[in-house]
């Protein structure tokens, strides 16, 4: 084609293929504004082109799912009239140049993923993954990001709840921030992004625009290479105060009906909000970018179109409602404009000064967005380590210590101490457990949330990696006696264009899939993350599930602390002792080599059944399921939790025909540690339900007595647990 | 009478604190916005914890200087109970109701966790419920809770029995260990000459229910609803 | 017009931030240090022609809002 | 030795504090304001005599701690 010869140098990102699309869809060569227009549409972050593929393949229905991926965020029934909206969205690359802005305006990003729905936002959950504790960025990067989670969501008045943070030296050049907020709205006031209807005031509300992260998100489609230092004019500041305005009048204009639909405007800002509107709705809009509130003066509609100015939104409005809506943005001392209006041209136009500086046909510009299927290679398979080939240590008290003073495993209190996890007056149970437990307003009913991956296991066997993170959270939200209802993903991996790269990301997407349909737990939003490499080097690769659970009666809920001495422990789920993959393993021999635990996906959900008939029946007095560091590091968490001053350990008595250590440390699936005053009803329910449930000892005043290990006082558990990360901290 | 919650901008308490009034009074308050000038009817005042106006500049500084606070100064001038709690105090403190500052806390960081409360004054409307030396358990959330004042005004608050908690640990003893923020002579909150205002950085509307884990809150409420019903 | 305002805290006073400070750069090894204080600077626009009237009004918000003068001391500096 | 440090944010950066300052002053009845910026501004005492020795030490914290160079600038003022 003759328009190629004159090809621009620079292709903002897009592949020359792209650009000849491009031609045939304009029928001319694109000007400055819609060369950005189609780079950011069609970048990895916004069209999904290497993962769409694999993503249509989760299960994304069920009875209980009113909204499943596509929409802002996925929207699930729970009864009463009521929903739960929820979300997890990455803010890595940011978060790296910039620790406390990147979290920051991370958290604000998905928080207006979930209100622009009509949620109120009830809690936040965040999934962190730094590097090598001893690499000299990571105690900065802790620093930042968590002051920055903090600062947004304490500031705002949303709890954070929940979360989890892994350290390996693959994330040292390219740390993970994946953030998910919960949200409760009701059923019949659910706001979706399609603006249905032309001649409709396009209004734009929020902050005003500056050139903030101009090509934030092309920048998430590319690899870092070590000067990434210099990419810093992209980073954006949150202004949690705005946001808590925009969030409070946005509801407040929502409990009216003048809106018809609703966008918040996150990565590449004004364009992709305005053309998701426009396609969803099947409608053109045309926008005269004089009427943008802007911070900043002579920006052009290049700079206008793809600024990541934080706490906007963008609605479309019935017709005449205006001037009230404008009264509900004054008062919360917002900005608000009618910046253009829809139309049956199917075309996006965009005037500025009198000039068209844009005009781009909306289908094609989301139809034609590219679709990979790229080549990938399956990982090859991990052999299965023998818990015979893993050497017991001398004293299995003191690898207990070590493990639960190590930094995969301790305390997190340093970080969820920082965030308000009180507010809002429902936090039922709080950070540390497994679940945490969000009251739904004005009700006696509950939402739990966990969000969790295992990074090694999907490094050694995507699939079975997949599966494990579905239910481990699956697990997690169980064990305080929740029924879980539905998960949202975070898919983090390396370089897509790496076959092997390619290989976990479909492996593990095949893996969650299972997991989901066997667990009855579909799948309503996500994120992707790719290019999450520095220097041709990817990172673990981290699938992270969030998943989100009701109880009828929070009253009911059980938590994974020792309640009183006689009690007595059962182990519900088959012990074998799984130690490839373990942190056991790599306690002992330095790495952690064979294939993962497998996920007997059936047993998982029987097992998971039973703990939660349990736990409805008033069976159990504490209950903690079973994952890194297996059962004994189950059993001590269980005893640091209960009360100080007041300490409750156990005495575990059991006979096995497999190895002590492996015993104690393996990791198989499917497992929780549960207390109970009444053991013959365990008994009974279990046998009932065909779930080995072996009881493996009582609670006891003070002290942990496992086999082959010296009796450890919960006292020094406590201390060794507590102290690596405040210590870790403060030695900066 | 009712209680009256003033709303300000970035409050984000409002709602827990008139969940623990209505429960102690059976009737929900006025929720009062800070651009209003003038109050309902009410024998309480409650200013909310949260982060009205960002806290930016310093935390409370421009919720001081708001309409509303104006008349809450004069109602407060003029006798009648006013509870500000964590950004309620710094709010108090701005508006110099309160003697002192509320600084940075001493770690640099956010802090939320359950603390100890050891009870100094058990004549005043709102710790009337309480025994003196009591030792409370309540949450606090706030990352400008360090407490500061000259030697001159600690002595005054001192000597004039202006104290109203004290962070300490379990069995009641103010040690250095249990102090959370840095806050001089481990204050958490103090009272006006008078006595009719009080301002704490814990919260007692977050533990005022069982199943939020401990209701040490709940007599607060309580002892306020008995003397503004009385 | 444009007044460029420094907030400072009162000696005497604690500044918790100021400390931080110190024993974070003694702890990257500068040695030196021996005192930190951090106050605050706030630039602020006016559309004023005349420097005194300019300087009144900039006094009467350091007192009104911008400054805490129970521990803080401010300064002005009008320019233009 | 001193050293008087001034951090600024970098122009086009958001700054949400000026804003709401900026606001606030405006509802005081403040109606020439029309732009305030907020930054920080630190004082170092230093055992150092030498007054470009001090100005490196200084800027070396900067770098290392006291300024955010992703977003924000620093002026060092060497005074004795
Ligand atoms: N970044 C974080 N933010 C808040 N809470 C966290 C964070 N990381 C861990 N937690 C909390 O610490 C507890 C232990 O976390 P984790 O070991 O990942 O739990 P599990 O093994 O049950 O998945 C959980 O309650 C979790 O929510
Ligand atoms: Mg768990």
């Amino acid at each position: 084609m003759s328009i190629t010869a004159s090809r621009p140098q620079d292709l903002m990102g897009l592949s020359a293929d792209e650009y000849d699309t491009i031609l045939e869809i304009l029928g001319r060569a694109p000007n400055v504004t819609e060369l950005g227009i189609f780079s950011v549409m069609w970048s990895e972050h916004c069209s999904y082109k290497s993962s769409k593929k694999w993503l249509k393949t989760l299960p994304t229905e069920g009875p209980q799912v009113i909204q499943g991926p596509g929409e802002n965020a996925g929207v699930v029934d729970i009864g009463d009239g009521q929903a739960v909206i929820f979300k997890i969205e990455s803010h890595n690359h940011p978060s790296f140049i910039e620790p406390y802005q990147g979290a920051a305006t991370g958290v604000g990003g998905i928080l207006r993923d979930v209100f622009t729905m009509g949620a109120r936002p009830v809690a936040n959950l965040n999934a962190l993954r730094f590097g090598s504790p001893d690499h000299p960025k990571t105690r900065h990067l802790v620093g930042g990001v968590v002051a920055g989670i903090g600062g947004y969501g304490n500031c705002i008045g949303v709890p954070t709840v929940g979360g989890e943070v892994n350290f390996d030296p693959s994330y040292n050049g390219n740390i993970l921030v994946n953030a998910m907020t919960v949200g409760i709205a009701s059923t019949d006031k659910i706001f979706y992004s399609a603006a249905a209807g032309v001649d409709l005031p396009v209004v734009y509300v929020g902050s005003k625009t500056g050139r903030d992260g101009i090509h934030g998100a092309t920048m998430a489609s590319a690899e870092f290479a070590d000067d990434s230092d210099e990419k810093r004019p992209t980073v954006q500041v949150g202004d949690p105060f705005t946001e808590k305005l925009l969030l409070e009048a946005c509801l407040e204009l929502m409990a009216t009906d003048a809106i018809v639909a609703i966008q918040d405007m996150g990565a590449a800002g004004l364009t992709s909000s305005s053309v998701e509107m426009a396609s969803k709705g099947d409608v053109g809009i045309e926008l005269d970018l004089d009427r943008v509130p802007r911070r900043e003066s002579g920006m052009t509609a290049y700079e206008i179109m793809l600024s990541e100015s934080q706490e906007r939104m963008l609605m479309v409005l019935q017709p005449g409602r205006e001037d009230e809506a404008r009264r509900i943005f004054a008062k919360w001392e917002l900005d608000f404009a009618v910046i253009g209006t829809t139309n049956a041209s199917g075309r996006l136009t965009l005037i500025e000064g009198g000039n068209e500086e844009a005009n781009i046909p909306v289908a094609p510009l989301v139809a034609a967005a590219p679709e990979y299927d790229r080549p990938w290679t399956p990982a090859p398979p991990c052999a299965v380590v023998n818990a015979d080939e893993v050497p017991a240590a001398d004293d299995l008290g003191d690898a207990l210590i070590s493990l639960v003073g190590s930094p995969e495993l301790c305390s997190r209190r340093w970080i969820w101490e920082q965030y308000d996890h009180m507010v809002m007056g429902d936090t039922v149970v709080r950070p540390g457990g497994d679940a945490a437990l969000v009251r739904v307003h004005g009700t006696g009913k509950g939402l739990a949330m966990a969000t969790d991956c295992t990074p090694r296991y999907v490094e050694a066997n995507p699939i079975e990696g997949g599966r494990q993170a579905v239910a481990e959270a699956w697990r997690n939200v169980t064990a305080v006696g929740a029924t879980p209802l539905a998960v949202t993903n975070n898919l983090n991996f390396g370089n897509p264009e790496r076959p092997e790269i390619m290989g976990q990301l479909v492996g593990a997407v095949q893996g969650i899939g299972e997991a989901c349909t066997a667990l009855d737990c579909p799948v309503v939003s996500g994120n992707v993350s790719l290019y999450n490499e520095t220097n041709g080097k990817a990172i673990l690769p981290t699938p992270v599930i969030g998943c989100v659970g009701v109880m009828s009666d929070v009253a009911k809920a059980v938590t994974l602390d020792f309640k009183a001495a006689g009690d007595t422990i059962f182990v519900i789920g088959e012990t074998l002792g799984w130690l490839g993959c373990s942190l056991y393993q790599r306690q002992i021999t330095g790495d952690t080599t064979g294939a993962p635990p497998p996920v007997d996906l059936a047993s998982e959900r029987k097992n998971g059944d039973l703990v939660r008939h349990l736990i409805a029946d008033g069976v159990l007095t504490a209950c903690h399921d079973v994952s890194d560091g297996g059962l004994a590091v189950a059993l001590a968490e269980m005893a640091m939790a209960s009360e100080i001053g007041t300490d409750i350990g156990a005495t575990i008595n059991v006979s096995t025909d497999i190895p002590t250590h492996s015993w104690l440390f393996g990791e198989d699936q499917g497992r929780y540690v549960v207390t109970t005053a009444a053991p013959e009803a365990v008994v009974d329910a279990a046998a009932t339900a065909g779930v080995a449930a072996h009881a493996i000892g009582v609670t006891t005043v003070s002290t942990l007595t496992l086999p082959g290990a010296r009796p450890i006082s919960v006292a020094e558990i406590r201390a060794t647990h507590e102290h690596w990360l405040p210590d870790y901290m403060a030695a900066g | 009478m009712p209680a009256a919650v003033i709303v300000f901008p970035g409050s984000n308490c409002d709602r827990d604190v008139a969940v623990a009034l209505e429960a102690a009074t059976g009737r929900p308050p006025a929720m009062v916005w800070h651009q209003e000038s003038s109050l309902p009817q009410c024998d309480l005042i409650v200013v909310p914890g949260g982060f009205s106006y960002g806290d930016y500049l310093r935390s409370g500084a421009m919720a001081a200087h708001s309409p509303i606070l104006r008349t809450v100064i004069d109602r407060a001038h003029a006798g009648t109970p006013v509870l500000g709690i964590c950004n309620g105090f710094q709010i108090l403190a701005e508006a110099r109701l309160l003697p002192g500052v509320l600084m940075r806390n001493a770690s640099l960081k956010f802090v939320c966790r359950d603390v100890d409360l050891r009870v100094e004054r058990t004549d005043t409307i709102f710790t009337s419920g309480y025994a003196t030396g009591q030792v409370l358990r309540v949450p606090i959330a706030h990352h400008d809770g360090n407490y500061f004042t000259d030697a001159e005004t600690l002595q005054r608050l001192e000597d004039g029995g202006q104290i109203a908690f004290r962070y300490c640990d379990s069995d009641g003893n103010v040690t250095a260990d249990a102090n959370p923020n840095g806050s001089i002579a481990n204050i958490a909150g103090i009272l006006n000459a008078q006595g009719n205002v009080l301002g704490m950085m814990p919260h007692p509307e977050r533990l005022a229910e069982a199943l939020l884990g401990g209701t040490d809150g709940a007599a607060m409420f309580g002892a306020l609803a008995e003397a503004i019903a009385a | 017009m444009k007044a460029r305002i420094h907030i400072t805290l009162k000696s005497g006073v604690l500044d918790p931030q100021g400390k931080a400070i110190q024993q974070a750069l003694t702890g990257l090894g500068f040695d030196a240090v021996e005192d930190v204080r951090q106050g605050k600077y706030i630039e602020v626009e006016l559309s004023e022609s005349d420097a005194e009237a300019a300087r009144t009004k900039v006094s009467d918000m350091c007192e009104k809002l911008l400054a805490n003068t129970v521990i803080e001391n401010y300064d002005i500096e009008i320019v233009d």
